[in-house]
Parts: C-alpha cells; structure tokens; sequence
C-alpha cells in the first residue's frame, strides 16, 4: 500500500471522472489498481492509461465511487497495484467494444497498440451522447471511432453489439477486445466467434484481496481468480467459464443472477 | 523411495498438505482447482455461517513483510445453505472436502457443522476464534470453557470427526487443546492468524478497513511451530500445524514438532496455487537425502 | 524544524527511541556506548535478579526471517549487586537509565527494584514474562492478578517510576494493561518477545538450547502494533511500543498508534548500533514531509 | 544455522583435535564459527583455516569440547558464521605469537599472509613437547618457526614471551599478531609497544549470540562486542580495553578476574 495524491481531475460525464495521481505507472493496458480511499473503502478501478502517470476513470454509481467523486487535487489516497493480466495484442488490426466505464481500459490498449503500429478501429458506446467517453481522445491517436448511443444523441441508435454486426459484415480483424457490461461482452464473444475473430474480453467480479488469495473473485467453471487469472481473459478461457453473462457473485459470495437487458 | 501420505481422523491423504480456511474457499470450483491443479490432499472451505455475510470493508488485505500478510476479510461466505452446491463441485476434486464452520452461538455452530455433515463433508472444522469480528467472534477459543463447550455440543451432534481450529492469542493454548480433547475432539488444527494491524504513516490511518486483521505467513511460523510442539507434548489427538507454512523444510518442522499433517494459506502468495505440489517435492527431497522413509519415522522426533 | 523529543513519567527524552532491554545490556559500558554512539535517547538495562544466572545452554539465538530472532538467553545476568558499578558506568552516557528488574517472588521484584533505585536508575521497569525460564518465570504476565500484585507492590516500595513490560501471548492484553494501571503503574512497555521455536530438519532437534524461545524483530511489529493500539485506545497512563522497531517509518507507526515512546533491540542486528540516530532522522524526514512539527501533534492520530 | 557433517578428524595432542567439516569457506584469519553439537551446547571456535573446507581445531577442557573430543567422522555439527573481524595483514614481515589453542587462527594467517608473499616468523608456545601446534605446518609453507616449552622438551625452556625478547633484540617487524593466554598476549603487547611494531591481538570473552546483540562478550573500556569489532583488536584499541589482562566476564556477566601465571 503506497500512498499518493491526487494531482488533476477531468470531469468527463456527468457521472464519470479522470483522476490523475502523483505517481508514475508502467502497466499493460487492462490491469487495474486497487484504489483505497482512507477510512471509507478500497475498490478496483482500470488504469486508463498504461504508462505515465497513473490515471484511473471513474464511474460513480455506489458509495466508494460517489466519495471518489468528491475528492480534490491534492487528496491522498491508497494504491496497490497493477495487478491482473491485461490485455494482449495480437495481430495488426485491432477492433475495440466498449460501453460505459469499459472504455478506459481500451482506451489505454489503443495508445499501446498505436504505439507499436497498430490499426484500431473503436465501437464506444453509451446511453446517451453526454456519456460517451474517450470518442476524441481516441479520435486524436488516430484510431478509427465507431459510436451508438441507446438513445440516439450520439452515432448510431442502438447497441454497440448492432454496429459490430454491420462492421462484421463488412470488414474483419486480427483480433478483438471487449470491456462492459456483461451482457454486451456475451454477444460480442457470440459474433466474432462465428467470424473465427479471437477475442479478449475484460471481466469484472467482486475484487477484495487483489492478490489472488481470498478467492472472492473466482469464476465457475475454471476456478480462476478475475484478479490474478483476470481480469482479461480470452475467448477459450472464457467458454470455460459457465457463470459468463449469467451470474456473478456478491460480497458474501452469494450468486447475483444478470438480468438480461 | 519415500511415502508422505498420512491419514488424519480415519482419513486418507496423499500428502500431508491441505489447503487452509479461507484461502481460495468461497467456491466448489476454487476448491476443486486447489484440489486438482494445486495438489493439496485435502481443501478446507472457507468458514461458513448461518446467514451470508458480507464482511468487512476494503482494504480486507495488506501485504506485510517477508511474503506475509494482515487480512480482516470479516467472514465474508455465502452462508451454509449456498455453499451445499459448492461443496459437490469441491468434492470433484477428488479429495476429502472438510467444510469451516463458525457460529454466533453454539446453536449455529451446530447447525452448520450438521448441514457440512449432510453434504457429505469429510470432517467439519470449527474456527473458535475470528480475532476480526467483532467481540463475540474471538470469544469461543479465547475461553476454555467455551472451547470445550462447543466442541462437545458439535460432537453430540455430527457423526463426522470434528476439527478444533485455534488461535495463539491466549496465554496457554495447550489448555484450551486439552479442553478440545476432553470435548472429545478428532484433531486440533493450530494456529489461525495472530491480531495485527498496519498504519499508514502518510494519512496516520490503518489500512484495513476493519482497523485490525490477524497476521498470516511466514512471520507467524515459529510462533505456529512452538504451539503445535507444546500441543503435541501433552494432548494425544492429531495436529495439523498451520501458520507460514511455505516450503518442504517448513513442512517438515511442523511434522518432527508432531504435527499429523499441515494446512497451507498464505504461501500461495509467493509460491502459486501448485504450492502443495512443490511442498510435496521438496518433503521427499530433503527425507530422501536424510535417508527417511516416512512421515512416521521424523513425526515428533524433535521432542 | 522537527521536534522528536519526548517526556515519560517526567523523563525527558531527546527522542523516543529508548534501547530495549537485554540487549547489549549486560554491562555498563555497553550501554554507556549504545547512548553516546548509537544515539539512544535512554536505556535499559539487562533484567536484573536477585542472584547471577548463566541462563540456558546455546545455541541462545538463532536468526529467523526477515532480520528476526529467536532467543532463549534464559535471563543471564550477574545479579543486581554487581550491577551497581555497571550503572554507574551507564549514565557517564548521559541519558537516563531504567533499570529492569524480574523476580521469582514479589519479595524479589522488590528486592531488585529497591537497588537500582538507590543505584540512582531513573525508574523500574518490571519484566513480568520471560517465557523461556520455567513455568515460573512467564507466571506474572500471565495472570492479570498477579501483575497487579507485582506492580501494586513494586509501587509500594520505591518511589521512581515504575514501568511494566507485557507480553502478547495472553488472552487479553488490555485486560493486563488495566490491572496495571489499577496497581498505579506510571507506563506500559508493550512487548517484549514471542513464544516461538525453530526445528533444524537435518537433525530433527530444536535448536535453540532451551528448545523453545521469543521471536522478536521485523516480523512481530505488526503484533506489538496492534497491543499498543488496543492498549492505548483503553488505558491512560503512557505506554512505550516495542517490537520489531527498525526505520522511521515503523516508529511513527507505533507514535500514530498512540505510544509515547518506543524501544528498540533486535533493530541493531540489522541496522548497527547507530540505529538510533538513524530512526530519529528517518522520522524527522517523514515528519517534515507530511508537515508535522512533534510527537504530539501525530500521537494516537489512528484511533 | 546450518548443519555439516565431520569430514575428517585430525588428533593433534593428547587433548586437541582439528575437525574438518563437509562445507567450504571464504573467511578471514581470526574469525571464528559457532559450533552447534544438537542437545549439546554451542561454542565458539575460530577457523584453523581461512579457505577451503571448513576447519577448526579444538582444546577438549570441559563438557562441550570434551563432546567434541567423542565426536566421529560423519556425526552432525551446527554452523553458524563465520563471525567477527579477523587479523589484518600489514607490511611484509610479520611476526606472530600464539600460545596453545592460540596457534590455530595463526596458522590460518601464516597461510594467508604466505599466500601474499609475505615473511613469516612466528613463536609458538605450549607447556610440554606433546602439544606444541601446527610447527609442521608452519614450517612446510615456508614460515621461521621458533618454539619453545614451559618444561623445555622441545625448543628453547621458557615461555613465548621470552623468546619474543630475544628475537627483538635482534630483529624488528612490520607488525606482529598474537594469540593465546590473556597474560601472555599483554606481555607480547609490552613488548610490541616498546619497539613500535604494530600489533593486532585475538581476545576471548563468553560468546553467547555471536552476532553483537546480545552483550555478553562486552568488554569494558570501550564497550565493543568481541563477536562484533573483535575477536581481533588493534594495540590502539587494546589501550582502551581497560578489563585487557585484568578481567573477563563469565556466562552470567560476572566478572571472573585472571590469576596471573
Ligand atoms: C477489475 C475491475 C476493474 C474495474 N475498473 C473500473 C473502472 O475503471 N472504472 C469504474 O468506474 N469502475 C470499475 N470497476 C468497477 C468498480 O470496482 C465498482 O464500480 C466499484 O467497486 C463500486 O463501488 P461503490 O461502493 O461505488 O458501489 P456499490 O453500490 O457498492 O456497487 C456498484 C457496483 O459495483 C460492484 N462492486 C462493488 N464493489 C466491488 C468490488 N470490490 N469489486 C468489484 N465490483 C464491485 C457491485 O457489485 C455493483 O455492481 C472495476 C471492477 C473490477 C473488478
Ligand atoms: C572467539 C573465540 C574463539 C575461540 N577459538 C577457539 C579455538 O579455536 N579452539 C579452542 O579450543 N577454543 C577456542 N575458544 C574457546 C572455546 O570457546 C572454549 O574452549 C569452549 O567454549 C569451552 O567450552 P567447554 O564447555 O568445553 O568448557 P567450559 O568448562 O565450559 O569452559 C572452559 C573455558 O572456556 C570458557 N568458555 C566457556 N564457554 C565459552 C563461551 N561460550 N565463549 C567463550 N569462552 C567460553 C570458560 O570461560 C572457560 O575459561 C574460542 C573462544 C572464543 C571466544
Ligand atoms: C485471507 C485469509 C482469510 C482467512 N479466512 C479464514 C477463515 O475463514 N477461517 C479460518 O479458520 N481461517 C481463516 N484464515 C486463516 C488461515 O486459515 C490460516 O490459519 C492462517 O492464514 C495461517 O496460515 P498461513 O500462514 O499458511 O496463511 C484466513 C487467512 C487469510 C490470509
Ligand atoms: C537477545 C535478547 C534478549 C532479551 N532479553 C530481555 C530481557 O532480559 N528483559 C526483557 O524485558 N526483554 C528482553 N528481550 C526482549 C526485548 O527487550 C524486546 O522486548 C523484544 O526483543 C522485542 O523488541 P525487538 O523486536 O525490537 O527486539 C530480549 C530480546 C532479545 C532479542
Ligand atoms: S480478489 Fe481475492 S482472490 Fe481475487
Ligand atoms: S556474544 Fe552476543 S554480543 Fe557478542
């Protein structure tokens, strides 16, 4: 446990957050950090950026990410971490899906991935224009943005599952990688493996040691741990995993079922 | 060639090294891959409860020196009733499941260590002493009486050996072991993490969430060692030595202290989950080179 | 400008890093030397009998993990009456000396404590749990009565202050902390070591002499930590945190958990007899960082 | 703590034993291991040779050494170290003094300082012919070796130190080393002292811990550990020593005054 403070604050949506810390990070894009806020909580949260200073983005829906969205400059917190397996690249033409707060670990594979040369091509995703996150950020990299919004504010109305189906029709990739809600990530898997596209996906499951020991985190089926095995996993690891898209456990380790949206 | 198997309570084991409580143990499917690709001959559950418990808030963990760790998790399970799923995943395996209990009360100990039984655990083990939850938690093995009395309550009521897992924060645990055998305890597992705590001199806060956790690892080894040699010395039901237990060389320690077998947790920090394979490896090794053939040859031999 | 000094029971101290005692405390000029050159800011003798003991057999140490220990000196001393000359040697070091008494009788406890008195120690500190001589010696601090006993009659009986040192391996170390303020004790010292114990594989044999003996250094900080915090979250009078102390970092720990003052020993094995000044500077750099002007302002910040 | 086993055994005398162990070394002449005899004792011991197999060689005089004395090849010893400062070498021609169990950490230095093509003189001492040490030794790595016997059966009838004053009458030395009886190594330093030659002795005093945290092998003056900045101390620092020829310390830390011989 190192502590750090906070050094900028980029207000991306309404609800979500950049924070920046005075600490250097040199990660792979997809490990996340445990963020420790004193006296309140300790959660994992993506890096948003792999390398450089340590920045995380935030979604708050909760009591840890609402106190997050308190915090000043200048506010200290807790870091442990990176921790996990991030995410691979395989190939030269990349494609991302993201929705909501699983864009900024994609967002941080795109600066890696054009890095080394790479093409990407982005579907971001969100409920609605004001919540869409990194489309410039990515746009500015050069990669290749694709948008929806549920409502239609934004990009194409609909899904981000809707325009890989038109993508997929058209164009194919060395590979995919996918971060958000589950349920999205389901059909993602479910369209690129007809089109024999191997694929990475992002999981999230209850974090609590970070470290692989208290097995809060474990996934039926492999018995792997999201924190040590994960959170990113590829697709044959991911057939393997019979709760994917159905079940996820809670604190207790009680089985939360997904309702299917 | 060399033979580590042992047997504790009428039960086979392979090796002599079983998982921990609470280590990895919150699903069948866990267990099961501690069982299979970890190697260990037999996996404790975590300690199951009547009600699912949420358990403590973050940081649950904070790494401590030397591999070591101070951990408040606060009990998080599912409660017993879910876990009975899981417990036919573990089963799996392929190697004897002993299902955690604790209880708020001896009705709850007994309760759960029932259903354990009605799952088809091997043995149940009872976890006297949570130092993290709250003051009823730490109550049952810092008390001797208490000890005896839940010990005995659990034994009246299950037909499966009944494990007696304590804690080293008490000024004599060789009288609470001995309390445990006259309940009529099947083994004493010993020791559980020791009370702890870690702060941050940045903020001036403790890091765990709970404030105080109990110490695991290497650290706590010697201290683990001394109490199963006291243990063994004077009570004559089986030991399983836990408490940093990380290498063959440990290992054999707590076995030449008189321990049955060892229960293994926090190794896998450093070691990886196939930590019961390695232990095993290095066991035969080091017995091999000293010419023993057996766990019965060296056990207690340090008396 | 940092200000790290300090105040117990009246003593002042230019910073709170007192030497622990039995180590390097044998003898007047190596305590006189561990002040002048290490930079100690008061020290404590050798626990100090009524007669000369050559303590146990060797091996007495043996190096655990981490630049911990495992010791059984078996309170080796030459007696209080040979210690008068050693005491004057000691305070040519120019800080104040405390004298550490342990007895097998109350009469003893007093006995010893009455000399170092009129030897002109700055106070007492009684050391009522040596777990490696006999049943006997871990007697006192075990039993929450009897250390009320010792204190209430040690108080009786002289007039500088006296100061208990506790051991963790009890049930509850508050409950003890309390008896001894009850008996009117003017400080805590918490702790002095851990029953522990180290097998050598290759022989089968315990190693130390004494078979079994205290575990100290790095490894116990997280324990001793935690007694300190719980002490002082429910007592009043001062307590000084040992265990484990080697940087800065470790004695702000103790600090910000709520000590006055700390003590070092095992520290020196890995840091010299310097360790000291060091920790003072370590501290006095953290301290500036974060914007902290002295010890008061950071005591006890972590309740 | 490391275990070895006895490799060889060498009866030296009547009483002295040199003890070859299954474990190489790199020390420096002077320092010295803790001998570990399981459900015995320990005891310190200095090396008998710097390099090569571990090898120590031992004066039976009370019940651990006498333990020692039953010992056979392949019985199982304790190790710990080796420990303390050893002796240093300086100038070209080096004179050394030992007095019976004093010669071994001498021997050590004789090879080492031949090694560097030193000259080596050394006076060796014992009370009778039968146990006069390491003279062969000395003598096939090329070393001067001048003996002499409390009952005169073998070299000059006298005692080290009067072989000293004759020798220095004669003759001088960049530095000389001593070690042995307490008594004897005070007379050696007078001497020493008078004709200016640098001089570095091997003290004893009750080794408990061996590694300086302890106190017991305090000695009173300057408060160093013997385990610790000794067994070997400089004349200058010797001059601080004020317990050096007076007093040591026994197991409990009582002091024990010598008689003089
Ligand atoms: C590997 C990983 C990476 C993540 N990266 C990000 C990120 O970059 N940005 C972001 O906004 N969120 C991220 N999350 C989710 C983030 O951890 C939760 O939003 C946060 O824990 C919610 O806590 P809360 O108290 O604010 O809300 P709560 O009301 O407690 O919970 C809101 C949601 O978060 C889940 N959650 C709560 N605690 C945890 C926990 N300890 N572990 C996992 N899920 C939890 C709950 O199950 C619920 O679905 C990540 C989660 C994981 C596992
Ligand atoms: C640095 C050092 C190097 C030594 N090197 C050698 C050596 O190479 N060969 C050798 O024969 N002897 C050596 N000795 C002495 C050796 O340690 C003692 O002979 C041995 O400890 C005696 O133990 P005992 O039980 O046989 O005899 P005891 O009857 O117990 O004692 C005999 C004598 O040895 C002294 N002694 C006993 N225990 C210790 C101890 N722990 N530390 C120091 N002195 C002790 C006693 O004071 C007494 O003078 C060395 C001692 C020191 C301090
Ligand atoms: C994260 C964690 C959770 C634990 N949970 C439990 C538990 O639920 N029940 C129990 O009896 N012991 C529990 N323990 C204690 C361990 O089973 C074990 O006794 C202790 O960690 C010492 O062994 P080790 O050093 O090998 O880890 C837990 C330990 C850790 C580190
Ligand atoms: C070699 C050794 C000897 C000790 N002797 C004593 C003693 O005589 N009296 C006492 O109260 N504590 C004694 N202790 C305990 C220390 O004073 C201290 O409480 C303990 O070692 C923990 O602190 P540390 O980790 O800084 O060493 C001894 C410890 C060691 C290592
Ligand atoms: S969060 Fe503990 S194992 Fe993953
Ligand atoms: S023998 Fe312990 S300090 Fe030297």
């Amino acid at each position: 446990m190192r502590v750090t403070k906070i050094k900028e604050i980029i207000r991306e949506t309404e609800r979500i957050r950049t924070f920046v810390f005075e600490e250097k990070v040199d990660a792979l894009p997809g490990q996340f950090v445990m963020v420790w806020i004193p006296d309140v909580d300790e959660k994992p949260l993506s890096l948003s950026k792999h390398k450089g200073d340590l920045t995380i983005t935030v979604l708050a829906q909760g009591p840890f990410t609402n106190k997050m969205a308190e915090l000043k400059v200048g506010d200290k917190v807790g870091i442990r971490g990176p921790f996990g397996r991030g995410f691979k690249i395989i190939g030269d033409n990349l494609l991302l899906v993201g929705g909501g707060v699983g864009v900024p670990p994609l967002a941080a594979l795109a600066d890696k991935a054009v890095e080394e040369g790479k093409n990407v091509t982005a579907i971001v995703g969100a409920i609605t224009a004001s919540e869409l996150l990194f489309v410039d950020r990515l746009e500015n990299i050069g990669a290749r943005v694709l948008t929806c919004t549920d409502d239609g504010t934004a990009g194409k109305k609909g899904f981000t599952t809707d325009l890989l189906r038109d993508l997929l029709q058209k164009e194919t990739f060395d590979s995919c990688y996918t971060c958000g809600p589950e349920i999205m990530m389901v059909k993602v898997l479910e369209q690129t493996k007809a089109k024999g596209i191997p694929t990475q996906v992002s999981m999230e499951r209850y974090v609590k040691c970070g470290i692989g020991i208290c097995g809060h985190c474990i996934v039926d089926g492999t018995g792997q741990r999201v924190c040590k095995e994960g959170p990113v996993f590829r697709d044959i690891e991911v057939e393997k995993i019979t709760e994917f898209g159905k079940y996820r456990r809670d604190a207790s380790g009680t089985k939360v079922y997904f309702r299917n949206r | 060639m060399v033979d580590i198997s042992t047997k504790i309570s009428g039960i086979k084991l392979k090796t002599p090294l079983m998982l921990a409580s609470g280590i990895l143990g919150t699903a069948g499917t866990s267990l099961k891959r501690i069982a299979v690709f970890g190697g260990a001959s037999a996996i404790v559950t975590k300690s199951l409860g009547v009600e699912p418990r949420s358990g403590h808030k973050g940081p649950t963990i904070v790494k401590s020196i030397a591999g070591g760790l101070i951990s408040a998790i606060g009990l998080a399970n599912p409660g017993y009733e879910a876990f009975k799923e899981e417990l036919d995943i573990a089963k799996e395996g392929g190697v004897p499941v002993i299902g955690s209990a604790y209880g708020f009360s001896f009705r709850e100990y007994i309760e759960v260590a029932q259903a354990l039984e009605s799952y088809g655990a091997s043995a149940v083990e009872l976890n006297l002493s949570y130092p993290n939850v709250g003051k009823t938690g730490a109550f049952y093995g810092k008390h001797t009486e208490l000890s005896y009395e839940v010990v005995k309550a659990v034994k009246e009521s299950v037909n499966i050996p009944v494990f007696a897992k304590l804690t080293a924060n008490v000024s004599d645990i060789v009288k609470v072991a001995k309390a445990c055998e006259e309940a009529g305890v099947d083994a004493i597992t010993a020791i559980t993490s020791l009370e702890a705590m870690k702060i941050d001199v940045n903020t001036g806060r403790p890091v765990l969430g709970n404030k105080v956790g109990g110490l695991s690892g290497p650290c706590i080894k010697p201290i683990a060692l001394r109490c199963v040699y006291a243990i063994t010395k004077e009570v004559d039901v089986p030991v399983i030595g836990c408490g940093g237990i990380t290498t063959g060389e440990d290992a054999l320690e707590f076995i030449m202290a008189g321990a049955q077998a060892c229960q293994i947790g926090t190794g896998i920090l450093t070691r990886g989950i196939t930590i019961f394979k390695k232990i095993a490896r290095e066991m035969e090794e080091i017995m091999e080179k000293q010419g023993y053939r057996n766990l019965d040859e060296i056990r207690g031999i340090a008396h």
